[in-house]
């Protein structure tokens, strides 16, 4: 009885290895279990390489695991295409296509090689069970089923719902095809059998979406009113999502001719008094930079989403990495703070776009949601959550006395100045990129010129000190610590609970605002610390380098980062941490 | 509504006689013809001397950046259609760094107004080539002369389509005024090309005085305002024929694009879920 | 008899201020003096008022000087618009035309009150002696040379080259004015006189120009092939002068439709083999970011030259600041690695630029040179630079047997490898902004992906050995520091030569080479340092954050920085150290 | 040189029946058919399934970042006009965020070819609007149908006054790669758009069996090369009308942009200092 199992599997593009991933994600859902899909593809658009990683669990599960407990390889080409993404172990069970003959000694390099490697006559099985080698898969997830006790019937719910009213001969031989591999299962049981545990009490109904669909739900739900942008992968699903959605809430949608208009038609949506939003990536983040730079001088609310991807230039595009941290703090000219909040996990980018829509309208700035390929696009089973728990800001809008003789940009305590828009009588003023008075109007004077830097920095105070934006995970007065961000950050979590088995105190901090450094939080968690990590999937480490331009990281914390594309496994953030001390 | 209600307080810093002063005064004028308070006008430009203009009227004026009033305009004009959307700006802004968003914006036909004050050079940054500056011109960027054919703005603007394309001078502030009056009230992108001369870096022959001489109003010509090949071949004359007016207006303007826009939302209004209720739609059914 | 004097005037547009302060610079330049000049404009482009500071000195001068010697209005309003870039001292002569009537009490609200002020009845005398008020400013070069002995006949000659042929007459009438003015002087005697020193022995031919000068004939000298770019201020004026020279050299100069453009040609001539160039300041460089990022993949050598200006966005397009390091250390999206060189001062502008190409063409990557508008707009006479002592380098080509199967992205020790140019036979390979294998091919590997960047990062290791790029002033044993960069750094020159004077030891490091951060150098420099300032012009303190990411900056040593437009005086820093003990 | 010494052996990564296999087989054709030897010619790219295109072939080839192939390649023309000079991108790398440089590089009226494989959608990003794609058109981006009337990338073009305006399909592979020929050979900017399919998101009446049903050549509709004003009436029909073969070509090309520096660079020659003597160009006299 296992309470965790993460399964990979690769093939060629026919072969359907992606919708027997789906098959089995959207089966463990429908049974309670949290499960978590990735997927893989070679650079084909269409006809190559793919695999995809599925991880069913009792416990709420935060990154795609580690080594693959059963691996499925329908050829040997494709399979070792995907290296160290599907790794394998002693303990891996290792299922093969008879017919792709035996592992070649390509298995043995890999290192570790699984003791349980079993061939299955998948096309033969298929053909006489469905009369067609199209039912390939379902002869994997019958013997996936009968063997680690997957439910059978939630796998025929599933391809009923699929194929049932459409195709209904499809849906039978495949049913049949699921039958002959749980048959196959009885009469090969495995040396060492694993089956995993069932979901004890009630089963909640759970969502199946990615970072990106929460991405674009936290926006529906914060009150998005306009988007505009550019297609690249991986951000294009939100702004798929939105095309879909936005109109029914009065919204709109309008994809651009390129990056710059995209985010210069969000811009002017914001100056139009509405709450506005705009999304790319590394190079199209790039190309909005300038504009970027806009937002801030002329306090203009406005929602940024950067999914990352392997840089530098167009590099990875299909990758995750961390890479992107300093242009998000950094890429404007002159003097800028803008805000930069990471999601963590598919879930917490609800929250995360929620809490950048909020930040962007009171705080007038333009906010960046640092998300990355991997939390973007990895499906995953999850708890609907309570939105209840959320409030929403809404921008300070000038009346009565601040409308007569408005000045937009009024030196105020805060820094924050009630902001007028199009349309709103007496509240006519001139935005501009250009350095302004209180009133908006141009100016050359550097006495002003340091009035507003020093406006536009304060207003941004409160921020650091906000704790909802800051996780302490662990004993907080562990002396081992960790500090991750993003989609490491899951790993880390998984990391603290590991260590604690192996009777290893770690604490783990995970900043949402990974920008502007909050000092405070950093020396608070660094109280007493002697040794600890700073985990990102970047080649130099920049969150590590960010924090050391604000705060005195103790010598024992370094960094622990590589470059993109294999997130990091729990277990070799332990095995570091132990090198440490 | 009068001209004078569109000015504000704000003093041009243009050079003294610079053409960009008769062409706030015919947007005055065409305002105020047109009557809706500046509260309601959005007035978006980029970056130059031209594209100072808005700060010099009441509306709520945006200079943003170098080249990107277009795409900024449109985003105001999509979040709200109620607005009287004005943008503006020079051949540089326009044309060179802003060029890749003009036919676009031509072609998704949002009821907005674009000008450009076409003086065939750099003025804000002190007198380098513009893409509309004649061959061979020589500047501190060409001190030997360019070496390449200037742009034909409203050849390029016939051809993406656009369904209101005109040109006109401050050298006839009557007409200039009228044209944009008319480009304002055309529902749909419309495009007004106007000469205005920079006296500090521009030539000779590009000022005002010249332009009383050489301007050959279009209507005079009897030319068919709703012959857009035509429009197209006397619109290849421009930098050697002056013509004003209106060179092709579409007798029948389709719906614009915030029209279409407010359809749809209201097609899909009934598919809204409540927001709270929002994730639902990822519900394993 | 004073060694150092520092001339202020300010008019409206028709007055030729600035023409007074150029024919003083020349004067002086013939005679030997190092001399130096600034103007500054309101926003107008024409007709505005406008003002300039001169100083001259037997010393070579390094920055524009803090209060005024000398202050000349032509009127009051115009004369105070320019507020701090005209600071009034105790002992500064303030002269101000008669008609423009007594100082307001605008001047007493200005703290420091001149002791000496003098009406001169300007217009009065220009109609007199020379039949026109034109001749304004002659009268006061004649006062001026009158009271502080500048040498006349170089005044003449100046104007004589300047009208002589073309307008004889006009030419007689101001010299008449100058007659008068000098009149006026020994009529009216100051209370306390001072004439500047002679400058003794032979006098050396002066170059006059600025740093845009400067770095257009580096450019020119270490060989730049093309240039293309898009005009903005404080930059244009480099592709001013390449449109008129470079051509003399067989090379090509294309002023592009925008900034985008402007490097993605430049790149492509990088491409075909040549060195290139181009410039802009910040919004251009922010458009330029994307394009950044595919000349450090792609490995492409290219000199970016950024003139900074005020920002964020249009900002301050006038004035000076230092706000684009972060810009220009981290625009790019992914992991970058990017040299920036800063000049320090006019002359210094030359041997940067020349830098720059060798570093781009050595280590096959891009180079941005860091400007600022003071510097690169001030017009100094400087000494004659000897240009035998520079060595040019070339990019390695591949030859023999680079060529069998050549491999463009070789992984050698240094990380540099051999790179070809279209044209070249067996060199053919594929440049992209994708990630790449050794050969030029595109990849998805994550293995192949770490060591790309393990390679791009490694080939710049010898840059921050390089002992040229950094300059230690004064005693290196002092316990007192400032570290400062660019235009700054010319002040705290200064600065050190008089915390000297006033009996304080202190240190200064300058470094060209401000970005990748040379630990060593900076943990050698701190060595005993108790107390000390990063010293530079914008509101966050760049410098200081960015060596804090790799360095531990001694606590005593804190930023001393203040948003653009007014630089800083030696006097404030060395106060402020003094605050700091 | 034969077509396969053009072929390099990076196995494209194109989807089975791919428009673009047709397109590269053209162009190893033509480069055939001129012979110039693979590391005389450069090949410049943006970021497209398209924009893969220099990779399949021997020549030196840059697939740059989206949208920036006519810049690059105009550096690479002036800094080396002895090469062969290709470009080539997507309907959305070259009119939408490529968009602002075509008229400059047309103007400019360097020696070089641009090829557009027009599949009016975004294939590598899989299957969102393209600046080309019909009205109405539902894609992921799009599910209620596209607001916006699509570019005309042949007018365009013409109006901008490109020497050479051509479009062809892999249809006729003969006739697309003796365009593509005639395109290199133009002493100027040559233009050729191929309808170039897409078989995993485009429409069916998008394919080369439509292609092979709807094409016109120009040729048997006698139609007169030379009459600019004849092409762009003819160009307007795009998008209904799927005429192939060469829509303008200039009977007498002016000379090229870098024949013109050539010249300059030799009238300017005598003028230069030694390099080690430049700052002498500051000496005060
Ligand atoms: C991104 C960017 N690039 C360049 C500039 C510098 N710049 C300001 S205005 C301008 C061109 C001005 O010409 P035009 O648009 O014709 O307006 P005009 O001044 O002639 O009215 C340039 C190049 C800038 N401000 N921003
Ligand atoms: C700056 C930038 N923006 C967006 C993208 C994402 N992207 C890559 S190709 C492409 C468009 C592809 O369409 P097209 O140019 O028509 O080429 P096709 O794939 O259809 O051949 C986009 C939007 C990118 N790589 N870089
Ligand atoms: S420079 Fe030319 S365009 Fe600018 S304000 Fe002066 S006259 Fe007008
Ligand atoms: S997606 Fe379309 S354009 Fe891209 S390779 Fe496949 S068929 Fe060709
Ligand atoms: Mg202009
Ligand atoms: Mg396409």
């Amino acid at each position: 009885m296992v309470h965790d199992l993460v399964f990979g599997m690769a093939g060629s593009g026919g072969d359907g290895v992606v919708s027997a991933g789906e098959s089995l994600l959207g089966a463990a859902a429908a049974e309670g279990y949290h499960a978590l899909m990735t997927k893989s593809f070679g650079s084909q658009i269409r006809g190559g390489e793919s695999s995809c990683r599925v991880r069913l669990a009792i416990e709420p599960v935060l990154n795609p695991g580690g080594v693959l407990d059963v691996a499925v390889a329908l050829n040997w080409e494709d399979f070792f295409r995907f290296g160290a993404e599907l790794p394998l172990g002693p303990n891996t069970v290792l299922i093969y296509e008879e017919k792709a003959g035996a592992p070649p000694e390509t298995l043995a390099k890999m290192g570790a090689v699984p003791t349980e490697i079993i061939a299955v006559p998948v096309t033969e099985m298929a053909k006489k069970a469905a009369g067609t080698d199209k039912a390939k898969t379902s002869i994997i997830l019958g013997v996936l089923s009968g063997w680690f006790a997957i439910p059978l019937d939630s796998i025929v719910k599933g391809l009923k719902k699929k194929f049932g009213e459409k195709a209904p001969e499809i849906f039978a031989a495949n049913e049949r095809a699921l039958a002959s591999g749980v048959e196959f299962a009885k009469t090969h049981p495995l040396k060492n059998p694993r089956t995993l545990a069932k979901v004890e009490g009630k089963k909640t109904q759970k969502l199946l979406c990615d970072g990106n669909d929460m991405c674009a739900a936290g926006a529906l739900f914060a009150g998005v009113e306009f988007f505009s942008g550019y297609p690249i992968t991986p951000s294009t699903e939100v702004m798929q999502i939105l095309s879909r959605e936005l109109w029914k809430y009065g919204g709109a949608v309008l994809q651009c001719e390129d990056e710059i208009a995209g985010i210069g038609a969000a811009l002017g949506a914001s100056f139009a008094g509405r709450k506005s939003m705009t999304a790319s990536s590394g190079p199209g983040i790039s190309l909005k930079s300038e504009i970027m730079g806009l937002a801030t001088i002329a306090e203009l609310p406005l929602v940024i989403l950067n999914v990352q991807r392997g840089g530098p230039s167009t590099g990875l595009p299909t990758k995750p990495e961390q890479g992107d941290l300093f242009q998000a703090a950094f890429s404007a000219h002159g003097d800028v703070l803008r805000p930069i909040l990471a999601p963590t996990t598919v879930a917490d980018t609800f929250k995360v776009t929620i809490d950048a829509f909020n930040i962007a309208e009171e705080y007038q700035t333009p906010v960046i949601i640092l998300s990355d390929q991997e939390i973007a696009q990895r499906k995953e089973a999850v708890d609907p959550i309570d939105t209840s728990r959320f409030e929403l800001k809404k921008r300070l809008v000038p009346t009565g006395a601040d409308l007569d003789n408005y000045n937009r940009f009024k030196l105020t305590e805060s820094g924050v100045s009630p902001i007028s828009h199009p349309g709103l009588e007496k509240g006519n003023y001139l935005g501009a990129g250009i350095e302004h008075n209180e009133h908006g109007d141009p100016t050359v004077s550097g006495t002003m010129h340091a009035k507003m830097n020093d406006k536009r920095f304060k207003k941004l105070d409160p921020l650091r000190k906000r704790k909802d934006l800051f996780e302490v995970v662990g004993n907080p007065k562990a002396t081992t610590a960790l500090v991750s961000w993003g989609g490491s950050a899951g790993v880390c979590r998984e990391a603290v609970a590991l260590a604690k088995a192996q009777g290893l105190d770690v604490k783990l901090l995970i900043p949402t605002l990974v920008y502007p450094v909050a000092e405070q939080v950093y020396l608070e968690f660094f109280q007493g610390v002697q040794t600890g990590l700073v985990v990102e999937l970047s080649h130099q480490g920049q969150l590590y380098r960010i924090v050391r331009m604000f705060v005195d990281v103790p010598k024992g914390v370094v960094p622990f980062c590589r470059s993109g594309a294999n997130p990091f496994q729990p277990a070799e953030i332990v095995s570091r941490l132990r090198e440490l001390r | 509504m009068e001209a004078k209600d569109y000015k504000s307080s704000l003093k041009p810093i243009w050079c003294p006689g610079c053409g960009d002063f008769g062409v706030v005064q015919g947007i005055y004028r065409a305002l105020a013809a047109i009557g809706r308070p500046p509260h309601e006008i959005a007035f978006i430009s980029g970056i130059g001397c031209s594209s100072r203009i808005p700060g010099y009227t009441t509306a709520y004026g945006f200079n943003s950046v170098h080249g990107r009033s277009l795409p900024i305009a449109q985003g105001v004009k999509l979040s709200n259609p109620e607005l009287l959307v004005l943008c503006a700006g020079g051949d540089g802004d326009g044309f060179s760094i802003g060029g890749g968003h003009v036919p676009h914006a031509v072609r998704r036909n949002m009821d907005l107004t674009y000008i450009v004050m076409d003086n065939q050079v750099y003025g804000l940054t002190k007198g380098q080539l513009s893409p509309t500056s004649p061959r061979g011109l020589k500047t501190i960027t060409s001190p030997y002369g360019s070496l390449e054919d200037p742009i034909n703005p409203l050849l390029y603007v016939l051809a993406y389509g656009c369904g209101f394309v005109a040109q006109a001078t401050p050298a006839d502030m009557p007409g200039m005024a009228a044209v944009i009056e008319e480009a304002i009230r055309y529902p749909g992108f419309s495009f007004v090309n106007i000469q205005s001369p920079c006296v500090t870096y521009g030539e000779d022959e590009q000022q005002l005085t010249e332009h009383k001489k050489m301007m050959k109003p279009l209507k005079s010509l009897g030319h068919d305002q709703t012959d857009q090949l035509r429009a197209m071949d006397l619109a290849r004359a421009y930098g050697k024929e002056l013509y004003t007016g209106v060179f092709y207006k579409n007798p029948n303007p389709p719906p614009t694009y915030e029209a279409m826009v407010k359809l749809r939302q209201a097609e899909q209004a009934k598919g809204a879920r409540p927001r709270e209720r929002v994730l639902d739609m990822y519900l394993q059914k």
